[in-house]
Order: structure tokens, then C-alpha cells, then sequence
């Protein structure tokens, strides 16, 4: 049943997907694909749990520990990135 | 408390969702990056409450060393060299997934084939992003060879190797080979290493940015497939959220380049063109000086600057930004025509441009100004190429027919920046550079710029 | 448990609709409206599984197809009308 | 087979949203509606095969019955009737949402208040949708009386009967009132059909359309609520979906009339109104008669129909149609401009021109048709008043300040085809009939119209 739940949420979430992005202009572009790169680094999420848990194997410490650096490399650098850019697109009057 | 951390997952993809929505207009974009940064933020502080998390130790490690490289890396790093530092960053995406994949695996929570099916798609295409960003990553710095690298025999070695992942992930799941799962798993994690490879390598440096962008979308596919191993919905939802969108832009840019996916990724584009370029047949080409350049521009009414690529190359924008303001302190009404793919990665103009302080109200899509074009009094293309080239309109043999273009030979007067004669990305002639009203000022578009405003000062 | 996951939906499924409904241009909102609201007949399988379960008293039973009667005039009269309605919507050459 | 029912589930709304998505576009829309419609038979049919579904006979008689009244209904209703049938069959889906709720409880399963708490919504929201739109169908057909009906207290009434509605609520999901709980639920049904009779009897026979949106939004919300009940995914969808439907054509409704939703809903406006309309002040009125304004029309290059709700009391519109076809062969521009809220319902005047055979590209909006109306020779507002009324835009005292219209008093010649100088909706005087360059054509509007067809042949 918990697979049924999660599959629709999957089907909503891939609609919710293209008709957000679908309205971005071009301009934005550039930044949304840095962006949207930042909410991948979402399976830090993941990471977290697996090397948190407790009594695991070092094996299994040290897969979550670089799993962790590598998804938050992804979600700061993504993010700070992306901030660095649409600082940038100003109006001016 | 497990259900407040199942609430605090809800809000965070709400804010995640709210962001991208944010995203659609530069008024609000920054604050929309914010709030998605604050869903993150939110769904890792509630994860760290988790009663699952216990040791802290680890973590902590992993974080600032992430954080540490993140931040540099991000403020480093230079604006034209954003292609390459998204790739870097989503393979390292990539990687996360299949190392949580893996991590998952060795902790031996999986047993069913209902969480080894996902572990083998978190694994099979988190390390396919990885390797396959890493690629795009060394062909767009010039790092690896950018040309396509094709040998023959090559899709039958990819059939094979997809035949065998498929074989693979099959016997492991179905927990048939219980004695040696372990080997298996690592032969997927290997299988799926050199797939990144393979399907980048024959791609030409130049259809990166496509590349970049499906990458993109796969890594949000990783992240979904994770999600189902931790059965985990926030997961699910930014994956999908990411999926959708690396599916669109990659849309959009083969559109605005008239090709299909299958030819970016399969033809090897851009090997052969190369030899194509720096034709001459066509007609008698016009030179101007910087200086009769500033008597055109000083005379004009209004002018329309279209940049490409190599205002890229030339790191020219700031130039253009001061002969902007320049002639509109002369009286000329001045805007900014960008063409969804100039440059090489969508929406490069508008970055650089909104880097050297180009206010976005001046910049019009092609729609916008076409349909006025003989209104024009100058165009001044400022090292681009194909997306003026009015052989997309007119010329039904030609490879990029079609393609819509931003159509500066309908203005009065065209310039054109460049250094050469020399082709551009689609390595194909332009028949503008021959028009009567077109004219030619050859140097690189920063030098040539700069002696134009110092003819005005 | 299962109250988040439909929660979940339930978050999603708003936003998407926002976003749908946004995008639909005056001239077809007075079939939006009908349609809409033929979807929201959806309550009419809710309906069948109270009428139709086995073993339940009159009462239930009563109520049940009452709603199923309602929910399927719902359902048939605002699919059709709808349908009459985009049916005369045409472009001419 | 449980699971193959929850993937139908996911099939059925997947449905649901292609549907929605393809109404955005003229073109699409008749399929659009087929699909969303083939997405309620799956949910049918799946349900049918649920196990949980044993008997039939009484499903299939009630399902004859709906089928039966909902198909000559949707038949038999004249096009110009489209507001009351939406209300009405917006109550019956409310109803069912009430029935729904009641079933499950009487049935028993209800122990918790995780259970008892979405049937209390569906009962409420259910109720009140339906006495609501029974209320509201009253009204637009004119079987009670149209006018605010406002009587002191009112508040004072409404704050008490919420204020019982919680409180019954509140006991009968504790559980506390254990013997009397069936007596309290009733007393919940009860309140929830007293609530949708006072919230729109207060409320204007023409402010209807924006209480049948609403109405429509909350029929929505009792199908999520009932979704909750009865733990269906598809229901929640489907639910939201329309909720959040109704709810934006309310928001777009309230905008195109500059009032505010607390406005519509708690001001009686229309009820002193009324007495305003037929002013005479403003300066001279130039009547034109059908024979002159033949002249005029024959001489024009372009003709801009602006309809209202005038054309739909009259029925004019295939005369119109007839007309604009006249002029066409006379070699003259014709188009249609339409407001968003011409009318008594949103889109009202496309269904009708529709229905009248007129193409759906010849109509246009008013932002594409204002900027260029000084070239427009011959405006030709057709039943209509408030929306191209000019102090909307002029006059800042004016209550409709600040609405968006058709600034038809900017084109060369306008002639308004009304029966009197009566007011229209708003009950405000139009400066518009005044205008120097302005005739009134006085009359029923279709049969003006038909004199002037008449003068063409
Ligand atoms: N934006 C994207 O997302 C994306 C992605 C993939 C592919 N593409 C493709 O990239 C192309 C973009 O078109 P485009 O018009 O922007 O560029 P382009 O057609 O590649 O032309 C760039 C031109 O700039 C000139 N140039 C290079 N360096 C210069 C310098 N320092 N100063 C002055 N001129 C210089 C080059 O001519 P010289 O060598 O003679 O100077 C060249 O002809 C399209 O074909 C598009 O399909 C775009
Ligand atoms: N569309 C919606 O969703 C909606 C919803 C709620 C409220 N409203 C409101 O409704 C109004 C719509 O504006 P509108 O300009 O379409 O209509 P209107 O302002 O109500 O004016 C209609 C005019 O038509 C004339 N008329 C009536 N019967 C006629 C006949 N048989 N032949 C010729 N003329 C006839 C009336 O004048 P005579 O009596 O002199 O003939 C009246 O002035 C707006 O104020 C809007 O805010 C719209």
C-alpha cells in the first residue's frame, strides 16, 4: 500500500514538475538548471539516516559519510551558486 | 515526533515547490532560491531529529567537508564558467544516490526485491550521472578531447553492456544468486560507471549543455530512486521536481536548436562540421572600421545589440554594457535581442548580461522583436552566429532549417562582430555576412567594442 | 502514517490544480466550471463502496444509493453538458 | 487485485489532470473533457470491482436513476440556462457528499475521531454546498426572490450557529457524548443545511456566478473530506482539483468586477442598487435609428462587436453572427472583443458566440483590442454597460473604479444597442452614452439587429 501512496505522490510531483518549469522564461534559465541541480542534493536526506543510524558497519559509515560530503557539496555549492547568479539580474529604473 | 519530522518533510517540499515557482520571474527568483534553500535546511534539521539518527560524529564530518568545498567552489568560481560547475555539482548528486544506495545495501536492510529494485536504480543512474557529468565536465574545460569519440563496433558493445546490467540487476534482486549478491551489486556499481562514459564520450563538446541538462534530470531520477529505498516522500517529490525539469530544459534547447534528442546524443555532431567551416562562396563581404562603425551607430535612432557565443569568448559584456549606456545617452533607443540558445547553455546571454549590470527590462525575446524588425535602424551582433543566420529561414537544405532565428537581415543595417569568417557552432555558412546592408567589423568583439566607445568619448 | 501520505496528496494535488486551472483562458470558463465540477461527482465511488459493502443495514443502504443516485446525476449530467457545450466551440477556415 | 484497483486509482487521476490541462486551449478542450470523463468510468468500474463491493441491485438503481435525470437534464437545458445547471448539479454532488459521510457513520466504522473528523466535513461542507447552490439555482431562474435578503442580526445569527457547529463537532469526534452522538450528528446535518441558506440568501440575484464558483470549490472540498473518510487517493485528487478550481474562477471574477470575495459575499450589493439605475444627467443623447446606423456600418473598414449581457436576454446572438457575416462580405474587418466578465457567468459571451457558429479566433480580449481602438471605425456594444463603461477608468468616486474594460468610447464611432437608458449590473450611470461620437440604437437588441440584416439584403 505504502508503494501505491508513494507512486502517486511520484505521478503528481512529476506534473507539478513540468508545469512549474514549463513557465520559467528563458532568461532564468541558466539558474534554474543550477537550482533545481540544489534540490537534487536533497538525497542528503537519505545520507543522513544511513550514516546516523546506530550499530552500523564501518562499511557502511564510511559509504554514508562521503555520501553526505558529496550531497552537500551538491546543495551549498548549488544553492550559493545559484544565489551568485540571480544577484545579479537586477531592474534598474 | 515521527509525525511532526513526516509534517516538517511536507512543508519542505512546499517550500521547494514554492521556489521553483519563484524562479519564473527575475523579480522574484532570488527569494524563490532562498525559500528552497530554507526547505532544504528544514528538511535536514528535521532529519537530524529523526530517532533513527543517533550518532552524530560522522556526519558532521562529512557536512563540513561538503560545506567547505561547496562554498569555495561556488564562490570561485567564474561566470562563464558555470556550465562546467553545474555538471561537477550534479555528478556529485549522482554519486551521493549511489552511495546511498550502496550504504543501504551493506547495511544489510534490504532484503526483498521490493527495496533491491530501487537500490539497483539509485546505483545504476546515480553513477552514470557521476562518471557522465564528470566527462561533460572535462569536455567543457577543455580537459578531455571535445570532439565526439566514436570507434566502430560501438553500439554493439552498449547493447551488450546494457543487456548485462539488465541480466544483473534481475539475478540480484530475484535474490537467486544469494552466495554471490554482493559481487553483483558491485558489477551494477561498475556496470553503471562506465555507462556514464560511454553515453557522453560521443557527444561533441558543444552539445554539452543538452548533456548537462538530461544529466540534470537524471540525477532528480536518482534522487526519486532513493527516495523509495528510504521510502522517503520528500525525496520522492524534489526528485521528481528536478527530473521534470532537466526533461524540459533539455526540450527546449534541442527545439531552439531544431534537432531531436536522439541526434544530439547519438550522431556525433559536431565531429565532421568543424571541417565545414570557413567557407567563402556567397558573395562580396563589407569590412567597416571601428570609426565608420561609430558614425553608423552615432546617426541610429534606435539599435538592437544581439550577442552570441563569442561575446562569451571575448568576455565582452561589460563593453557592450558601457556602448549601451553610451548611445542611450546619445538619444538612441537601445535593447538587447537574446535568442534562447545563443551562447552555448540556455539563458547564457542573460547571465552575463545581468552580470554587467544590464538592467532585464531591456532584453526582448525574438518574438518580441522580429516583428518589428525594419523598424530597426542597427543591429550590432556582437559574436553570434547561427541564431541570426537567416539560412534557417529561407534555405530548406540547409541543416538548420527551421530553427527559429532572431531575424536582424530585416533590419536597416546590420554589424557584425567577429574575428574571422569562420563558421559557428552548427559550422555553416551565413549567408548575412554577404548582404548589401550588412557590414562586417572583424577583431575580437571586447577590442572592437572598446575602440568604439573611445570614439564616442 | 497513512494521514501523511495523503496529506502529501492532498498539498500536491492543490498545487497542481492552481497551476492547471491558472493557464485556462476566459473563453472556456464557463466549461471549466461545468467540467470541474463533473470531476467533483468523483465522490460517487466513495458512494458505491458504502452502498454495495455486504451486510449493512437498511438505513446505510438507503443512504448509500441516494448518493449514488445524486452523485451519478453529477457525474452524467456535468460530463454531457459540458461536452454539448465545447461541442459548438469551433474554428472556422 | 487490491493493488491493481489503487493503480486504476492513479490512471483515474492521472486522467483527471490531462483533462484539465487540455481545457486550457479551444482546441483541445472536447477531448480534453472525453478524457477526464474516461478517467470517472475507470474510477466507476474499478470501485465496482473492489472486494469490498458485493451487492449490486441498489447501485444500479441508483445509478439509473442519476444516469437517467442527469442525461435529459443535460439535454433538455437551454444554453442561456448553463449558471442554474451548474448550480444545481453542484448541490447534488454536495448532497452526495453528505449521504456519503452519513452512510459510513451510520454504518458504524467510525470509531476514531481520525475518522469521525473528515465525516463531520463532509457533512458540513457537503450540506452547505447543497442548500447553497439550491439557493443560488432559486435565484438565477428567479424562483425566489433575487434581491439581498438582509434582516437585522444576521451576524449575530451566523456567529451562533458556527459557534454551535464547532461545538457539536468538537463532541462528536471526542467521543465524550457517547449516548447522544447519533443526535448530535444530526444536529450537524442540520446546521450544515441552515449554514448554505443564510450564507447565500444575503447575497444578490447577478453576484450568483461567483457564489456558483465558490459553491463549486467547496463541492470539491467535501469530496477531498469524503476522500479522507472513506482513505481514497483518488477522491483527495479530485477533490483538490476542483477546489482549487472554483477558487480561482472566484478570485478572477471578484477581480474583473474590482470587488473584493467579503464584498460579494457579505455586502447585499444589488439590493439598493436597483434604485439608481435609469439617471438621466450627463449631457444630450444622440438616438440613431436602424436605417442610419446601415450607413454607418456600410461605410466602416473595421467593426468591433462588444457583447454583453444585454445579447443574452435578447438571445441575439446569431443575429449577430448573421450581421458580422454581412459586413464581412462587405469587405469589413470584424471581430468580437470579449470581457471576462460580460455577462452573468465567466466565458458566458464565448459559449454563447459559440453556440451561434461565431470561430473562437475571431474573438478577442481586451488588452489585444484596447491598444490599437483608435483605429477601430465602428464599435458596435451590443447589451452591453458596465464593461465598457468609462468611468471605470476615469472616474475615481465611481464604485467599478479601477475594473479593467473595453475602452470602446476611444474608437471612432460607437452605437450602443440598449432598450432604455437603464443601468446594467452595477446600477451606475454610463458616461459613454453621452459621448459626442456615440448613438444610441434603442430597442431589443436582436430586433435592431435584424432590422439592420434586413437593411443589408
Ligand atoms: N545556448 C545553448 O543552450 C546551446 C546549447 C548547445 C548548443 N548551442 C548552439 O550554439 C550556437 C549558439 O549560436 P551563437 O550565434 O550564439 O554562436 P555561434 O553560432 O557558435 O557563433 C559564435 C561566433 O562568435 C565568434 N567569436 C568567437 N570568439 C569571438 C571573439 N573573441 N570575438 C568576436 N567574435 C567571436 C565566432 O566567429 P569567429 O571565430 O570568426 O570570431 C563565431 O562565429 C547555436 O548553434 C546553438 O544551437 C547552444
Ligand atoms: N460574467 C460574470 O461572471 C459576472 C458575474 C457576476 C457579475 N457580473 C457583472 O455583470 C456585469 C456585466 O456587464 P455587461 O456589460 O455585460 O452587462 P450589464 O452592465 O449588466 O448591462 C447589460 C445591459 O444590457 C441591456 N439589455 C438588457 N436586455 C436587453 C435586450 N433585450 N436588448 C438590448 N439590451 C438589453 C440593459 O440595458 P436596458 O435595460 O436599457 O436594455 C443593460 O444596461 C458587470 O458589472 C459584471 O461585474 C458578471
Amino acid at each position: 500500500m505504502i508503494a501505491i501512496f508513494l507512486l502517486f505522490i511520484l505521478v503528481l510531483a512529476i506534473f507539478l514538475g513540468f508545469e512549474l518549469i514549463a513557465k520559467v522564461p528563458s532568461t532564468l534559465h541558466t539558474p534554474l538548471m543550477s537550482g533545481s541541480n540544489a534540490i537534487s542534493g536533497i538525497t542528503i536526506v537519505g545520507a543522513l539516516i544511513v550514516t546516523g543510524r546506530s550499530g552500523s558497519e564501518t562499511a557502511t559509515i564510511i559509504l554514508g559519510t562521503l555520501a553526505v560530503a558529496f550531497a552537500t557539496i551538491n546543495v551549498v555549492g548549488g544553492y550559493l551558486v545559484t544565489d551568485r547568479m540571480l544577484a545579479m539580474f537586477k531592474k534598474k529604473y | 515526533m515521527e509525525h511532526i519530522v513526516e509534517l516538517c518533510y511536507i512543508v519542505a517540499a512546499i517550500l521547494f515547490i514554492l521556489g521553483l515557482k519563484m524562479l519564473g520571474s527575475p523579480a522574484t527568483a532570488r527569494r524563490g532560491n532562498m525559500i528552497s534553500s530554507l526547505g532544504m535546511l528544514i528538511a535536514v534539521v528535521v532529519t537530524l531529529c529523526h530517532r533513527d539518527v543517533v550518532s552524530f560524529q560522522w556526519i558532521v564530518i562529512g557536512a563540513i567537508i561538503g560545506t567547505i568545498i561547496g562554498a569555495l567552489a561556488a564562490r570561485l568560481v567564474a561566470m562563464t564558467a558555470m556550465p562546467e560547475m553545474v555538471a561537477l555539482f550534479n555528478g556529485f548528486g549522482g554519486i551521493a544516490s549511489l552511495l546511498l544506495g550502496w550504504g543501504e545495501f551493506h547495511g544489510g536492510g534490504a532484503v526483498s526485491w521490493f527495496k533491491l529494485l530501487p537500490i539497483a536504480f539509485a546505483v545504476l543512474i546515480g553513477g552514470l550521472t557521476f562518471t557522465g557529468s564528470l566527462i561533460a565536465y572535462g569536455k567543457l574545460t577543455g580537459k578531455i578531447e571535445t570532439k565526439p569519440v566514436l570507434f566502430p563496433g560501438q553500439q554493439v558493445v552498449n547493447a551488450f553492456l546494457l543487456l548485462a546490467a539488465i541480466v544483473c540487476t534481475a539475478l540480484y534482486c530475484s535474490g537467486s544468486a544469494s552466495g554471490a549478491q554482493y559481487q553483483i551489486f558491485i558489477v551494477i556499481v561498475v556496470l553503471s560507471f562506465i555507462f556514464g562514459v560511454l553515453a557522453v564520450i560521443p557527444i561533441g563538446g558543444a552539445d554539452m549543455p543538452v548533456v548537462i541538462a538530461l544529466l540534470n534530470s537524471y540525477s532528480g531520477l536518482a534522487a526519486c530512486a532513493a527516495g523509495f529505498v528510504i521510502l522517503n516522500n520528500v525525496l520522492i517529490v524534489s526528485g521528481a521536481l528536478v527530473g521534470a525539469s532537466g526533461i524540459i530544459l533539455t526540450k527546449i534547447m534541442c527545439k531552439a536548436m531544431n534537432r531531436s534528442l536522439a541526434n544530439v546524443l547519438f550522431s556525433g555532431f559536431g565531429g565532421a562540421t568543424t571541417a565545414v567551416g570557413g567557407t567563402t562562396e556567397g558573395g562580396e563581404v563589407r569590412p567597416i572600421t571601428a570609426e565608420d562603425a561609430y558614425y553608423v551607430l552615432e546617426a541610429a535612432g534606435s539599435v538592437v545589440f544581439v550577442p552570441g557565443y563569442g561575446m562569451a569568448v571575448a568576455q565582452a559584456q561589460h563593453a557592450v554594457r558601457e556602448l549601451g549606456e553610451l548611445l542611450e545617452g546619445n538619444g538612441t533607443e537601445v535593447r538587447y535581442a537574446i535568442h534562447p540558445v545563443a551562447g552555448r547553455m540556455p539563458g547564457h546571454m542573460n547571465v552575463l548580461l545581468a552580470e554587467a549590470n544590464v538592467s532585464y527590462d531591456q532584453l526582448v525575446e525574438p518574438e518580441d522583436v522580429n516583428p518589428a524588425m525594419e523598424t530597426v535602424d542597427v543591429c550590432m551582433i556582437i559574436g553570434a552566429n547561427d541564431v541570426v543566420n537567416p539560412a534557417a529561414r529561407d534555405d530548406e537544405s540547409s541543416p538548420i532549417y527551421g530553427m527559429p532565428i532572431i531575424e536582424v537581415d530585416r533590419a536597416k543595417t546590420t554589424i557584425v562582430l567577429k574575428r574571422s569568417m569562420a563558421a559557428g557552432f552548427a559550422g555553416i555558412d551565413n549567408p548575412l555576412f554577404f548582404k548589401e546592408n550588412n557590414r562586417m567589423l572583424f577583431g575580437d568583439a571586447k577590442s572592437s567594442i572598446s575602440t568604439l566607445i573611445s570614439e564616442f568619448k
